[in-house]
């Protein structure tokens, strides 16, 4: 294992911040406590322009004073579209110095989305990235016009735009030097007034059902969530994590808010969202988190690229990733292993192991955490079997995404690790997971109807997801508990657990199963472009294009074969073995949030897909061998157009269910 | 394979632009400079000095002077030897004239001298491009033969027409063993190394390879090609010089003119060729090539314990040096300098082949 | 490095950034060429050519090809010197000179077929731009003495703020040969803006381009014409990008000047159409 | 006077063989773009291979007719070229194809290195001589205008006859034949050239087979004055200022150049030589070809470079 430093953190450095604080009274702590420590970089102009805790408190107090200078108030909602950039970050806090609420929205939502969200939340104020975002505001405010200051981060190509409420960052910033000045204490007793229970940041829903709802969390719950992995993972100053997914996003919040202002580490943001990979090996982060398909993703490009490697490459690279399959994990675990193979293991980490993680930016990485969806088993053991410490936890936004973690040396590759400090599992009699505890949201913002839905008398949150909680108190996510069917069998159908153990073949992007109230299952298939297009150039296999590609009869046959992998595991469980895919089509077009098919964070809309794809289903249930359909498609630049493809039916092999006894 | 990159990110331009960026650069440097201080010397036999690492050492410097020429700024030169000649019987001519001047400063006067040489040999590069130009260098070379020939007062009228040096001594100290004088022309060699380096990735070298690639758009962003191309005559030409005294001083002690004759100028160009043009690694490799090939070739024949003539051995040993010139530039046409680079970056990415 | 020093240093902050926004209102004529004629032994490239260019416009130069287009700029930047004619570059006027004197007035320019420094990277392809303001000597550069160093890291940072702009980060250390032929155009605008023209010459930015690359290119030429005031005189096939993007137009044909005059103006000329007619664009 | 036109004479006829070697220079350049530098090595090799034969064939053969010898010595070493440019384009050239000059003028090296030594392995180190019974007495002309009349030697009368012969022919051949023609389509564009069907490989044999004809002849008449030893390769010093003199590309050039550079050479010598010491030809050729460099640039004759961009 290559050196793997820890942080020595004087214990004083996790409780110094009592249990009843905010956000930013512990950017103020941390500003006295290590002031020239680096509290944020980005790649800007070429080289890792750097902020200390100091200096972030400065520009916070800038631009909150700015925004008071604007008359942004108490409970006021400051919304923020853009990239992560360590100014937008700052921003948040500036609201929140101010008793104010950040609202991140998607930078990539339309504006439709978008000024559904800024009407839910009242905003008068909103932070935008640039140009780009500037426009789709402005677009906004005709639907809005309540939206009185746009603030943009970025100047460029705005210069001649004299659109009302329009102002600079840096502008803002000046108006607050020069507001602190005539109002030198109206920024401490903003801070001072704000309490723990206030609503500290509001968080919408991606919803994978009807409209997005905002969450709201209070700085002590979210405290509590960062505190918590902070105290398990022991993270501290002399950590880097690199920040490059969506601000919006629960996830993101935790990590790169919560966890950074309590453990007091270093926040790296990217360069482009085009040089994240390059970034991320420069950072070398010792703190990573990633939801699985962006380990999916790295994977496969790891696997593709090394299937060009020249053969003696190849040779070596299989024999040291069998053994690390064999004792890697075991090592990382601290299991017992042999001398010999602890040697033998030394020695594929110099020739292989060691190199791949400084390939992926991960030799530094002490814990990595992956959530948000289930991760394949062969991805999560790859991962750990190279020495990266790879680890699930478990939660949503109403639960700040703290619910479970796995602790170090008691990870399960099923499971989602046990209770975090602080909260409490219950399963409900449907099988549904509830939990309770520091990190449960305080309500949906203006939604009290559906604050009771989620929210019992007791305090349980609903997660609307199904499980079971193992002997060792290991929880084990199988599905939504909504989508959960019955077939007419009986058995019970859980679609994205099958899903999921579809999505594990690299070949395999997006899968869709129905069986709900039928008698077999059958499954949409969208292939991987990336992956199937090269094994099909390896194998001379011409095509052009998408839907080209999907239709070829040895796709076909690669994918049947992945499927009946599947249903031969399904018949191995118990009570799943029903639920095998009988039939199964290939889409002839990727399934896409711009048309509604997927979630902004990719969840299949399973209902809202199915109705699209209606003459499909019949078709698969109909026992027909193929069936002509068309589909509109949105364009990035927003033009429409329409793709067609008669789509074959394929039966896929079954098998008879194993006795799980024998 | 050995690179670590991750937590090597840059947080400032200097930084960024150091001359090896990289950790593991920076160690693997280390490790060739405290052989070839520490480990040469203590090792290496006073033969090995004579026959291999002074000659390699200074043919590497004459080369890295040659390829700021040629390899940077694109004036393709074959009177090298004719510099080298300046800076040589410079040097001497100092050294002889003038009591108990110091080598270092003969050294440079030698430079100096074959500096100015170059500049005005450099002239007609002005008009003159290519090929044409290449030929046209050639007029140094035979006027620098026949000069040094004819000229007594060159050779301090010496009447056998070939020169001799006196001790080698610098402020008192003599360098009077094959590793003293080893590590005199080390010290040299790395120190104009540097310099070289600094000046090839710095505005002047950008200016240089600027004139080489496209001389019309240099213009355009206001470079000149005057001063462009006239300094790296300058540069070029006092590297040489110097490289021509050390060879004269410290390799050969004495020599005759035939010492600087065209198939040095030719032999350096090779250098830089295999080694590598535009680059200053290069040039080592190019001259360690020149030099080991060969020892390596005439020794072959032993090895095999084939009884040849002498001179039917040198003429294979011509040959197939001959030979192998053409096969490099066949397989590697951007020299040994490209194979390192590649593989270095292979390296880098390995696992992955790309 | 820290956010502070983000600022740049005035001798190398860009003219958009920091200073006052320059309304995109046109002004007085700042490039006058005046009866230029330019012939290759017997051939004619050029008759008479006589057109102004005006401070912060854009001006189309268009034509069918061996119109002489890329010829009128290879004189306006000395690299041709007319046989007639004069040139007036804000009120000096010269009967020719020499690239150099162009460049330090302040003209930039790109080439119709990339003419970019093969054998080096983007960064330093850029930074070539920059070295008419490099000021430090030789041995300064050799020992890399202190003000040399800083020389070149103050520039360093300018040429980064342009590769922000072209937004090719990602291609920064990459050899321009190994760059796909549309970023290879971005990095020749990039060389050209790293003088800090006050007027830009762009021979044909957009040739060869599919239709994304010709938005994007579009987009950078307004926006440096927007952002830093630059004043920009374009040859350029495509009439639809002519048409939309530039203030004025002069048209040639055979070396001869047939047309001149705002985009509704050239379009309604029946000479221009009729030298139009039958060539392909 | 008449001793200045004894000079000059001696002069165009030492031109007379420079033009031959520029020829061949120019030849393989026109076609191939290469800087032969090998062209000394090919004179050498050439020479050895004819001085050589023409001492074996008779013991082989057992006849002793110098004539007969001398054919089929000549014919065996014009043999021994083409084999030479076959391999040179085989192993060489093809492989070599669109790089530098500066790389093919490298590799030309590497032939010369190989060429030299091949020879004298081959055929021996040693200095031997031909004689193709060339008259060696001198003759006495226009002693009717001059008193003592002009002193000049028959042989370098013959010898400058049979190269202008030659280069006569060469030229005919390259402006009337169809294959010269096609050499000179090559030399224009080789994208043209193959498109209309010419293989290069076979253009550049032929080119390269001339070129060692060339150096041959130049060989046998070098040879025959000086005798053929290593020192005879240099003879290719002498061509290069004489090519860049006319122009790379031009055959014109290189005679026209030959011949001023001949003249120059010797007038110098005889004029200014003493005053500078002598043996000022080696250098002198060079420092004429530059001046008129400075004023041409592309030679006298060369195409003119226009920079397009």
């Amino acid at each position: 294992m290559t050196s793997k430093y820890r942080p020595t953190l004087p214990s004083t450095f996790l409780n110094m911040s009592q249990p009843n604080t905010t956000f930013p009274r512990l950017l103020a702590e941390h500003a006295r406590r290590q002031p020239d420590a680096p509290a944020m970089r980005e790649k800007d102009l070429g080289i890792w322009q750097a902020w200390t805790w100091q200096q972030v408190a400065r520009e916070v107090r800038e631009m909150a004073c700015g925004l008071a200078s604007l008359g942004f108030a108490a409970h006021d909602n400051l919304a923020i579209v853009g990239a992560n950039r360590p100014r937008l970050y700052m921003t948040a806090l500036a609201a929140q110095s101010l008793r104010g609420v950040p609202v991140p929205l998607y930078q990539d939502a339309v504006a439709g989305e978008m000024t559904f969200m800024l009407e839910d939340a009242g905003v008068r104020f909103v932070i935008a990235e640039d140009q780009e975002q500037v426009d789709k505001l402005l677009e906004c405010r005709e639907q809005w016009p309540r939206l009185a200051h746009i603030i943009y981060e970025d100047p460029r190509g705005l210069r001649n735009y004299d659109q009302p409420g329009l102002l600079s960052l840096e502008q803002l910033r000046e108006r607050g030097r020069a507001f602190d000045a005539q109002h030198p204490e109206h920024f401490e007793r903003a801070v001072a007034s704000a309490l723990p229970d206030d609503v500290a940041v509001i968080l919408y829903t991606s919803g994978t059902t009807g409209r997005p709802k905002g969450v709201c969390q209070t700085h002590a719950s979210f405290i509590a969530a960062g505190r918590g992995g902070v105290e398990s993972d022991r993270l501290g100053p002399g950590d880097d994590i690199m920040s490059y997914l969506p601000m919006a996003w629960v996830g993101d919040h935790l990590f790169s808010v919560a966890q950074w202002l309590v453990g007091g580490f270093t926040l790296n943001c990217p360069e482009s969202s085009e040089t994240v990979m390059n970034d991320m090996r420069e950072i070398g982060p010792t703190y990573y988190f990633g939801p699985p398909r962006t380990f999916e993703g790295l994977l496969t490009s790891v696997s593709i690229r090394m299937e060009d490697a020249a053969t003696l490459k190849r040779w070596l690279y299989a024999k040291c990733m069998a053994l690390a399959r064999r004792v890697g994990a075991d090592i990382l675990n601290g299991a017992p292993v042999s001398a010999l193979d602890r040697l033998r293991y030394r020695l594929g980490d110099l020739l292989v192991y060691g190199p791949l993680r400084n390939m992926l930016g991960m030799s530094r990485i002490r814990v990595a955490y992956t959530a948000g969806a289930a991760i394949g088993p062969d991805l999560f053991r790859f991962y750990r079997s190279i020495g990266v410490n790879l680890k699930q936890f478990y939660g949503q936004t109403e639960t700040c995404a703290y619910v479970c973690l796995q602790q170090d040396g008691k990870v399960k590759l099923t499971s989602v690790g046990t209770a975090a400090p602080g909260m409490e599992l219950r399963i409900a009699d449907n099988g549904e997971v509830l939990v309770r505890g520091v990190s449960v949201l305080k309500e949906y913002y203006k939604r009290p109807e559906a604050t009771a839905e989620v929210l019992d008398a007791e305090g349980y949150f609903h997660t609307g997801d199904a499980g079971v909680i193992d002997s060792e108190g290991h929880l084990r996510i199988i599905d939504r508990a909504k989508d959960v069917g019955r077939m007419n069998t009986g058995a019970m159908f859980a679609p994205n657990y099958i899903e999921n153990k579809l999505k594990f073949f690299p070949q395999i992007k997006e899968a869709v199963c129905f069986g709900h109230a039928r008698d077999e299952v059958c499954a949409f298939i969208n292939i991987d472009y990336e992956a199937v297009g090269n094994w099909a150039e390896r194998r001379g296999l011409p095509y052009g294009g998408y839907v080209d590609l999907a239709g070829k009869p040895e796709v076909l046959a690669l994918v049947a074969e992945c499927i009946g992998r599947v249903n031969a595991d399904l018949a191995a469980e118990e009570g799943m073995a029903d639920t095998q895919i009988a039939r199964f089509l290939v889409l002839h077009k990727e399934l896409d949030p711009d048309d509604d098919e997927l979630t902004r964070t990719r969840k299949v809309r399973r209902g809202h897909v199915a109705d699209k794809y209606r003459v499909l289903v019949d078709a698969l249930y109909g026992g027909k061998t193929e069936q002509f359909i068309e589909t509109q498609v949105k364009f990035e630049d927003g033009r429409t157009g329409t793709v067609s493809a008669t789509l074959s039916i394929v039966p896929a092999q079954r098998y008879p269910a194993v006795r799980a006894a024998a | 394979m050995f690179y670590r990159e991750n937590g090597q990110f840059k947080t400032s331009y200097r930084a960024d632009l150091a001359l090896f960026p990289v950790a593991q650069d920076r160690w693997a440097m280390l490790a060739l400079a405290a052989v070839a201080f520490v480990a040469v010397p203590l090792l290496a036999s006073d033969y090995s000095f004579r026959a291999i690492f002074i000659p390699f050492l200074i043919l590497s410097l004459a080369a890295i002077g040659l390829n700021i020429l040629v390899g940077y700024c694109g004036q393709i030169s074959l009177g090298t030897g004719a510099f080298m000649a300046v800076g040589a019987y410079a040097a001497y001519n100092l050294q002889v004239r003038i009591d108990g001047m110091p080598l270092l400063l003969a050294l440079i006067g030698g430079g100096l001298c074959a500096m100015v040489f170059g500049v005005l040999f450099g002239i007609p590069s002005l008009r003159i491009r290519g090929l044409y130009l290449a030929v046209a260098t050639l007029a140094a070379q035979f006027f620098v033969d026949w000069f040094t020939n004819r000229v007594k007062w060159v050779t301090n009228d010496s009447s056998s027409g070939s020169v001799s040096v006196r001790a080698l001594q610098m402020f008192g100290f003599e360098f009077s063993t094959p590793t003293q004088k080893y590590l005199l022309v080390l010290t040299l060699v790395v120190i104009f190394g540097l310099l070289a380096r600094n000046l090839v990735r710095g505005a002047i070298g950008r200016e240089w390879m600027a004139m080489r690639d496209m001389d019309v758009a240099a213009a355009v962003i206001g470079i000149r090609p005057v001063y462009a191309k006239l300094t790296a005559f300058a540069v070029s030409s006092f590297i040489v010089g110097v490289a021509g005294a050390l060879w004269g001083f410290v390799h050969l002690g004495a020599w005759e003119p035939s010492a600087f004759g065209i198939d040095k100028s030719l032999q350096l160009l090779f250098m830089i060729i295999i080694g590598g043009l535009g680059s200053i690694a290069g040039s080592f490799f190019g001259a360690a090539f020149v030099v080991l090939l060969p020892l390596f070739l005439n020794y072959v024949p032993h090895w095999l314990g084939l009884a040849i003539s002498t001179a039917t051995a040198s003429h294979l040993e011509h040959m197939i040096f001959g030979a192998l010139i053409v096969f490099f530039l066949i397989v590697e046409p951007h020299g040994l300098a490209r194979l390192w680079a590649t593989g270095r970056q292979k390296l880098r990415l390995w696992p992955f082949p790309h | 490095m820290n956010a502070r020093a983000m600022d740049l240093p005035p001798q190398a902050a860009p003219q958009g950034d920091d200073a006052p926004p320059p309304a995109r209102r046109i002004g007085e004529s700042i490039l006058e060429v005046k009866n230029i004629s330019l012939a290759f032994g017997g051939v004619k490239a050029l008759s008479d050519i006589s057109f102004d260019v005006r401070e912060h416009e854009v001006r189309a130069i268009i034509g069918p090809n061996g119109a002489g287009k890329s010829s009128m700029l290879n004189c306006i930047n000395g690299v041709y010197t007319p046989q007639q004619g004069s040139i007036t570059f804000r009120g000096q006027t010269f009967r020719h000179m020499n690239s150099r004197q162009v460049a330090e007035m302040g003209v930039a320019r790109t080439f119709q077929n990339l003419a970019l420094f093969k054998g080096m990277s983007v960064l330093d392809n850029i930074m070539s731009g920059r070295n008419l303001k490099m000021k430090s000597g030789l041995l300064a550069q050799a020992l890399r003495w202190g003000p040399a160093e800083r020389e070149e890291l103050a520039h360093r940072e300018f040429v980064e703020r342009i590769i922000d702009f072209l937004e090719i980060q990602a291609w920064r250390k990459t050899p321009v040969g190994r760059l796909p032929y549309g970023l290879q155009k971005r990095v020749d605008l990039g060389r050209a803006l790293a003088m800090e023209p006050q007027v830009l010459l762009l021979d044909e930015p957009m040739a060869g381009m599919n239709v994304e690359e010709k938005q994007d290119m579009c987009r950078f030429v307004l926006d440096v014409n927007d952002e830093f005031g630059t004043t920009i005189v374009l040859i350029e096939h495509d009439m639809g990008v002519v048409m939309d993007i530039s203030d004025r137009v002069v048209v040639l044909d055979y070396g001869r000047k047939i047309g001149d005059g705002t985009p509704d103006e050239v379009r309604a000329d029946p000479e221009v159409i009729r030298a139009y007619l039958g060539t392909t664009h | 006077m008449g001793f200045f036109l004894e000079t000059v004479f001696g002069g165009l006829m030492a031109g007379m063989l420079y033009a031959l070697v520029a020829l061949g220079f120019v030849l393989i350049f026109k076609a191939s773009g290469v800087f032969n530098f090998a062209q000394g090595a090919m004179v050498l090799f050439a020479a050895l291979a004819m001085a050589r034969f023409a001492e074996w064939f008779p013991r082989w053969l057992g006849f002793d007719s110098a004539v007969l010898a001398n054919l089929l010595a000549f014919v065996a070493a014009a043999l021994c070229m083409v084999v030479v440019a076959w391999l040179v384009e085989r192993l060489a050239l093809r492989r070599l194809v669109n790089q530098e000059g500066i790389t093919l003028l490298m590799a030309t090296l590497g032939i010369a290195n190989v060429l030299d030594s091949a020879g004298q392995l081959l055929f021996g180190s040693a200095t031997y001589k031909i004689d193709i019974g060339m008259p060696k007495d001198p003759m006495i002309v226009l002693d009717k205008v001059f008193d003592g009349g002009l002193l000049l030697s028959k042989e370098d009368m013959f010898a400058a006859v049979l190269a202008a012969a030659l280069v006569t022919t060469l030229t005919l051949f390259f402006q009337k034949t169809a294959t010269g023609r096609a050499l000179r389509a090559v030399a224009d564009d080789h994208q043209a050239a193959q498109s209309i069907g010419i293989p290069l490989a076979r253009i550049w044999v032929i080119v390269w087979s001339i070129g060692g004809f060339v150096a041959l002849v130049a060989g046998v008449i070098w040879g025959s004055k000086l005798g053929v030893q290593y020192s005879i390769s240099l003879v290719a010093l002498k061509a290069f200022p004489v090519v860049i003199l006319g122009g790379l590309t031009s055959v014109p050039g290189a005679i026209l150049g030959g011949l001023i550079i001949g003249v120059g050479e010797k007038v110098s010598e005889i004029y200014l030589g003493p005053y500078l010491g002598g043996g000022i030809e080696n250098w002198f050729a060079y420092v004429l070809a530059l001046a008129v460099l400075l004023v041409r640039p592309q030679g006298l004759f060369g195409d003119r470079i226009i920079d397009r961009v």
